[in-house]
């Protein structure tokens, strides 16, 4: 399911006293099947795009196509519900949205809300619960009695049992310890992967972005700075440093070795890669000799 | 007396009923607000008292600080500790049994909404009370079905309860 | 070299309620000198946040002592020692206490009984520091999380405490709030030298401290200079700790068979090396 | 904060807090006083140059008027056709329409008029935080009768600051839920009530812990009850402020006067 921006600009309600970066005239698509990173500064708009991919905000002007739904300024808000099943949006902070009683019954809730029957949304909520991590045990539990990193999975466990096609992540690795973001990033890497889902993430974190992603949307002010993939984007450092934006560690590592005297023909995206370039230009242990 | 945690958790409740009292459902004849839900909470984790100097606070952030449309009236803001202590009284350590929580219900639509609003409107306006408070019964007639309904539920929904237990 | 223990602490002992049985702190002992940079790292559930919450009776120890400053936290010392430690917490929505940002640094003041002619000139003084003079009657709700953070940190810069202890304070800013607040304690460090205990998973900002201390299962698992620890290197993930980039890399180039030395290299020594490997 | 404070610096915005919550009351209570068009008309005239004096524009307090209006009209009603006296221009059944009753009618109106137009003022000319400052200096003799002053200021205090941390929770709950597919505001009466549950427990909890998290970093900052704090924030009563209540004594006397 792709979905395609078309001219899409949005402004707030002129007097709303939290006014952010709107959208200007965004032209984008994000193709079925891909691990797209979107990236920018708080305020460039990536909320506000976000929330459009799953209709929970409707364009002031412009088409937001989402599979073959096409979303209008005049759009009706009802009847979108079937586009929210498709799109699953996990916010920034995922647990603070957990309500029931057991871990098994607020992930069955976003099911039961698209109409699957009670038996099924908690077979489901049993599955999502193995998918994500979690111990077998936790399932009647209080989702209040987890550590965050569990609750966290609860509510990710809560969108995945919607079935998605398209999983919408903002920032989900925020607060979490080392081990927590490298499970979290395997899991999102498996759904891709296996189940082919269509990711679109926010993140800050480069190294994310040049490690999992094969498609990058840069916001800046509400307006599209640049889309490409991840080596396309970071083959040019100096815009990115210009913007403020960072650049993947490995990148950053090999600009230090240019700038002592290495040569690479193409931007290293991940140690391995760096690596292997290097290894084109160094000697190796078994007494070879210099190039 | 209350220790700090109490104080600021209190605190952070007033700021919750004044959010939450801002949105309601409205049907064609009727709207609910959900604020009473805080309130009723307060007096039943609080006591009559706090709860009661809980709900002024919250009414004079209200009426005098956001300046919610009407004006201030020192009337209401009694109606807005009455409420509260009379939650305070049916709840504050006792079992939540239905006939409890009509009760409490019962009393606060009586003597706060009926009897001391309608008194204050009639103060404010100089006309017959009983004009008033016949409107007001109209209306409250239905609060009198749904209020009990939503606090019986939510007072045994079991994250609720751990929060309560959280508190001592 | 003689130096001041700042931080002495031995055999604590802390279960949180109802946690059937698992220590959160299990017979933790660790000293910290007065002036010393010092980063905790381990993961979640290590022991890290309660340890630092016991440091000023934040929590009630089951047993085990903690002396600050020459200090023995006790019932009637606890306000002392509060004054003595400063701390930013995680989340900069929830220790924003004042209604606007000079309230918010004057809040320790006032619970001091500062004078109210001193107050003034210690607020402007901390707030000037961290940068956000421009700031002083803004509310928190119209600042970023990096604002709200050093906003916090002019509140201890106020008090002007002897130790800075820092609970993840940067784990939930953007890169540029993390920067920014970074970049106010390295300078408040140099120009205070207080006692820093940074608690984090941000393996750049332990990289910075002048000792490492791991914990795990709610005791000191090993600690040392950066060096020493990240030379560890694959032990590190085992804690579920990051390992720094330049171990990383190494670890991919030993694959490749490149030969490279077993120590700990920082991004620059790593840089020489190889181009002296190159040529 | 939040609220409808207007930055100015008229003398109104520059007054003692204190001063103008007790003369917004007061003012509140004379209303009550006026019986006659003279009375009404010499409130009217004091309001209306407060306001010219607070260089507020007139539509900020026409607006506060507005949401309450149906109650205003059903009451004038009540009160045109339930009066007698007076001459008597129309009669069905009990409802007549008389003189008395149009006067009388007309006096409601001002009186809700007066008191909304009044206490928008002090909205509009005080910073919450002041108002807060005034409720505590206020409340302070009540301290000898063991009533929590301080806790009641931290309170007020705490929950102001609060307000929109809160707002904006509830917005990005109602977001993730509607995202799992809840549906706000549509549907019957218990599909609704039902619908608040996914926004109110989120919002319950997030309430807890952020008091938590607060009541710890208070304390790490050694905050031990209202005791032998001192204050930051303090107010000064003025000759203004001591004018201001001359003015309401003269104003009282001449309200009886008219009577």
């Amino acid at each position: 399911m792709d979905i395609t921006f078309q001219n899409v600009s949005y402004t707030y309600q002129p007097g709303t006293p939290f006014q952010g970066v709107g959208l200007q005239d965004i032209n984008v698509t994000i193709p079925s099947g891909s691990y797209t990173a979107l990236i920018g500064h708080t305020g460039s708009g990536k909320s506000t795009l976000l929330q459009h991919l799953n209709a929970l905000l409707k364009p002031t002007s412009g088409v937001v196509k989402i599979g073959t739904r096409e979303i209008t300024p005049e759009t009706n808000n009802k009847h979108l519900k079937a586009i929210r099943q498709k799109v699953g949006m996990v916010f920034q902070f995922p647990e603070s949205q957990l309500f029931e009683s057991t871990v098994q019954k607020d992930i069955a809730f976003g099911p039961q809300n698209f109409g699957v029957p009670i038996d099924e949304a908690l077979a489901r909520a049993k599955e999502m619960i193995e998918l994500v991590g979690l111990p077998a045990n936790v399932i009647d539990k209080s989702p209040f009695d987890l550590s965050g990193g569990q609750m966290r999975r609860v509510a990710i466990a809560g969108v995945l049992a919607m079935q998605p096609e398209v999983l919408v992540l903002d920032e989900p690795t925020a607060g979490l310890d080392p081990v927590g973001r490298r499970e979290m990033m395997g899991l999102f890497e498996k759904l891709h992967i296996e189940q082919g889902m269509t990711i679109v993430m926010v993140t800050h974190q480069m190294d994310d972005v040049a490690n999992y992603a094969d498609n990058v949307i840069v916001l800046e002010h509400g307006r599209l700075a640049k889309t490409g993939s991840p080596r396309e984007i970071f083959a040019d450092p100096d815009w990115l440093t210009e913007k403020q934006l960072g650049l993947p560690t490995t990148t950053q590592f090999a600009q230090a070795l240019s700038r002592r005297g290495f040569i690479f023909d193409q931007v290293p995206l991940t140690e391995h890669e760096l690596a292997a370039l290097l290894a084109e230009q160094l000697p190796k242990k078994a007494g070879r000799a210099h190039e | 007396k209350l220790d700090t945690r109490r104080v600021v958790l209190l605190a952070v409740l007033i700021a919750l009923q004044l959010v939450i009292a801002r949105f309601a459902i409205s049907l064609t004849i009727f709207r609910i607000s959900f604020g009473f839900i805080v309130t009723a909470l307060m007096g039943w984790w609080f006591g009559p008292f706090w709860a009661g100097l809980a709900a002024v606070i919250g009414d004079l952030i209200n009426s005098l600080m956001i300046g919610v449309p009407g004006g201030y009236f020192p009337g209401f803001t009694l109606s807005a500790f009455l409420g509260a202590f009379i939650y305070g009284l049916y709840f504050y350590h006792e079992k939540i049994t239905w006939w409890r929580v009509l009760a409490a219900v019962t009393t606060v639509i009586l003597v706060v909404n009926l009897g001391l609003n309608s008194w204050w409107v009639s103060i404010i306006s100089h006309t017959p009370f009983g004009f008033h408070f016949t409107a007001r019964a109209i209306g409250e007639a239905a609060t009198l079905v749904v209020h009990p309904v939503i606090l019986y539920i939510v007072m045994h929904f079991e994250p609720i309860i751990r929060l309560k237990n959280r508190i001592i | 070299m003689d130096e001041q223990k700042i931080i002495q602490v031995e055999q604590l002992k802390y279960e949180y309620p109802q946690s059937d049985g698992h220590l959160a702190l299990n017979n933790l002992s660790v000293s910290i000198n007065a002036g010393e940079w010092v980063a905790i790292i381990g993961h979640n559930g290590s022991g890290k946040s309660t340890f630092a919450k016991s440091l000023n009776g934040l929590l009630d120890l089951q047993s085990g002592s903690v002396m600050i400053d020459d200090l023995p936290l006790a019932l009637d010392t606890v306000w002392s020692i509060r004054k003595k430690i400063g701390m930013v917490f995680q989340n900069p929505d929830n220790q924003f206490v004042g209604a606007t940002v000079e309230d918010d640094v004057a809040f320790g003041l006032e619970n001091q009984g500062v004078p109210r002619p001193e107050m003034i000139e210690r607020v402007q003084e901390a707030v000037k520091r961290v940068g956000m003079l421009d700031y002083l009657k803004r509310e928190p709700s119209r600042l970023s999380g990096g604002q709200k953070q050093r906003v916090a940190l002019a509140g201890i810069i106020a008090q002007q405490p002897e130790i800075l202890i820092l609970d993840e304070a940067t784990s939930m800013l953007d890169p540029k709030g993390r920067e920014e607040v970074l970049a106010t304690i390295h300078k408040l460090k140099q120009e205070t030298n207080m006692t820093v205990l940074s608690i984090t998973h941000d393996i750049d900002e332990a990289a910075s401290a002048d000792r490492i201390i791991i914990l795990d299962n709610g005791q000191v698992y090993d600690q040392g200079t950066p060096a020493d620890i990240f030379a560890y290197g694959q032990r590190l993930l085992d804690l579920g700790l990051d390992v720094p980039y330049p171990e990383k890399l190494k670890a991919a180039l030993n694959k490749l068979q490149i030969e490279m030395p077993t120590d700990y290299l920082t991004t620059e020594r790593m840089v020489d090396y190889l181009w002296t490997l190159h040529s | 904060i939040l609220g409808r404070y207007i930055p100015g610096d008229s003398i109104l915005h520059r007054m003692d807090p204190r001063a103008k919550l007790l003369a917004s009351f007061y003012y509140i209570g004379i209303i009550f006083l006026a019986r006659t068009w003279q009375a009404y008309a010499l409130l009217l005239v004091f309001t209306l140059v407060l306001i010219g004096i607070s260089k507020i524009k007139l539509d900020f307090f026409i607006k506060g008027v507005k949401p309450l209006l149906w109650l205003i009209l059903f009451t004038v009603l009540l009160q045109i056709f339930f009066t007698r006296g007076g001459h008597v221009y129309w009669q069905w059944g009990f409802l007549s329409l008389t003189q008395y009753g149009l006067i009388n009618g007309a006096y409601i109106f001002m009186r809700f008029v007066l008191i909304i137009f009044m206490s928008t003022l002090l909205t509009l000319t005080t910073p919450p935080l002041s108002l807060a400052d005034a409720i505590e200096s206020i409340l302070k003799p009540l301290k000898v009768v063991h009533f929590p002053v301080y806790e009641v200021a931290l309170m007020l205090s705490i929950a102001l600051r609060f307000v929109p941390t809160l707002m904006d929770e509830t917005t990005k709950i109602m977001d993730a839920q509607r995202a799992r597919g809840v549906d706000f505001g549509e549907g019957n009466l218990f599909q609704q009530m039902k619908a608040i549950v996914p926004i109110l427990i989120p919002l319950f909890v997030s309430s807890f812990n952020r008091a938590d998290d607060l009541a710890t970093a208070m304390e790490a900052r050694g905050y031990q009850g209202g005791e032998g704090r001192s204050k930051y924030r303090i107010l000064k009563w003025r000759t203004k402020d001591t004018v201001a209540f001359i003015l309401m004594g003269l104003l009282t006397i001449a309200l009886i006067f008219l009577r």
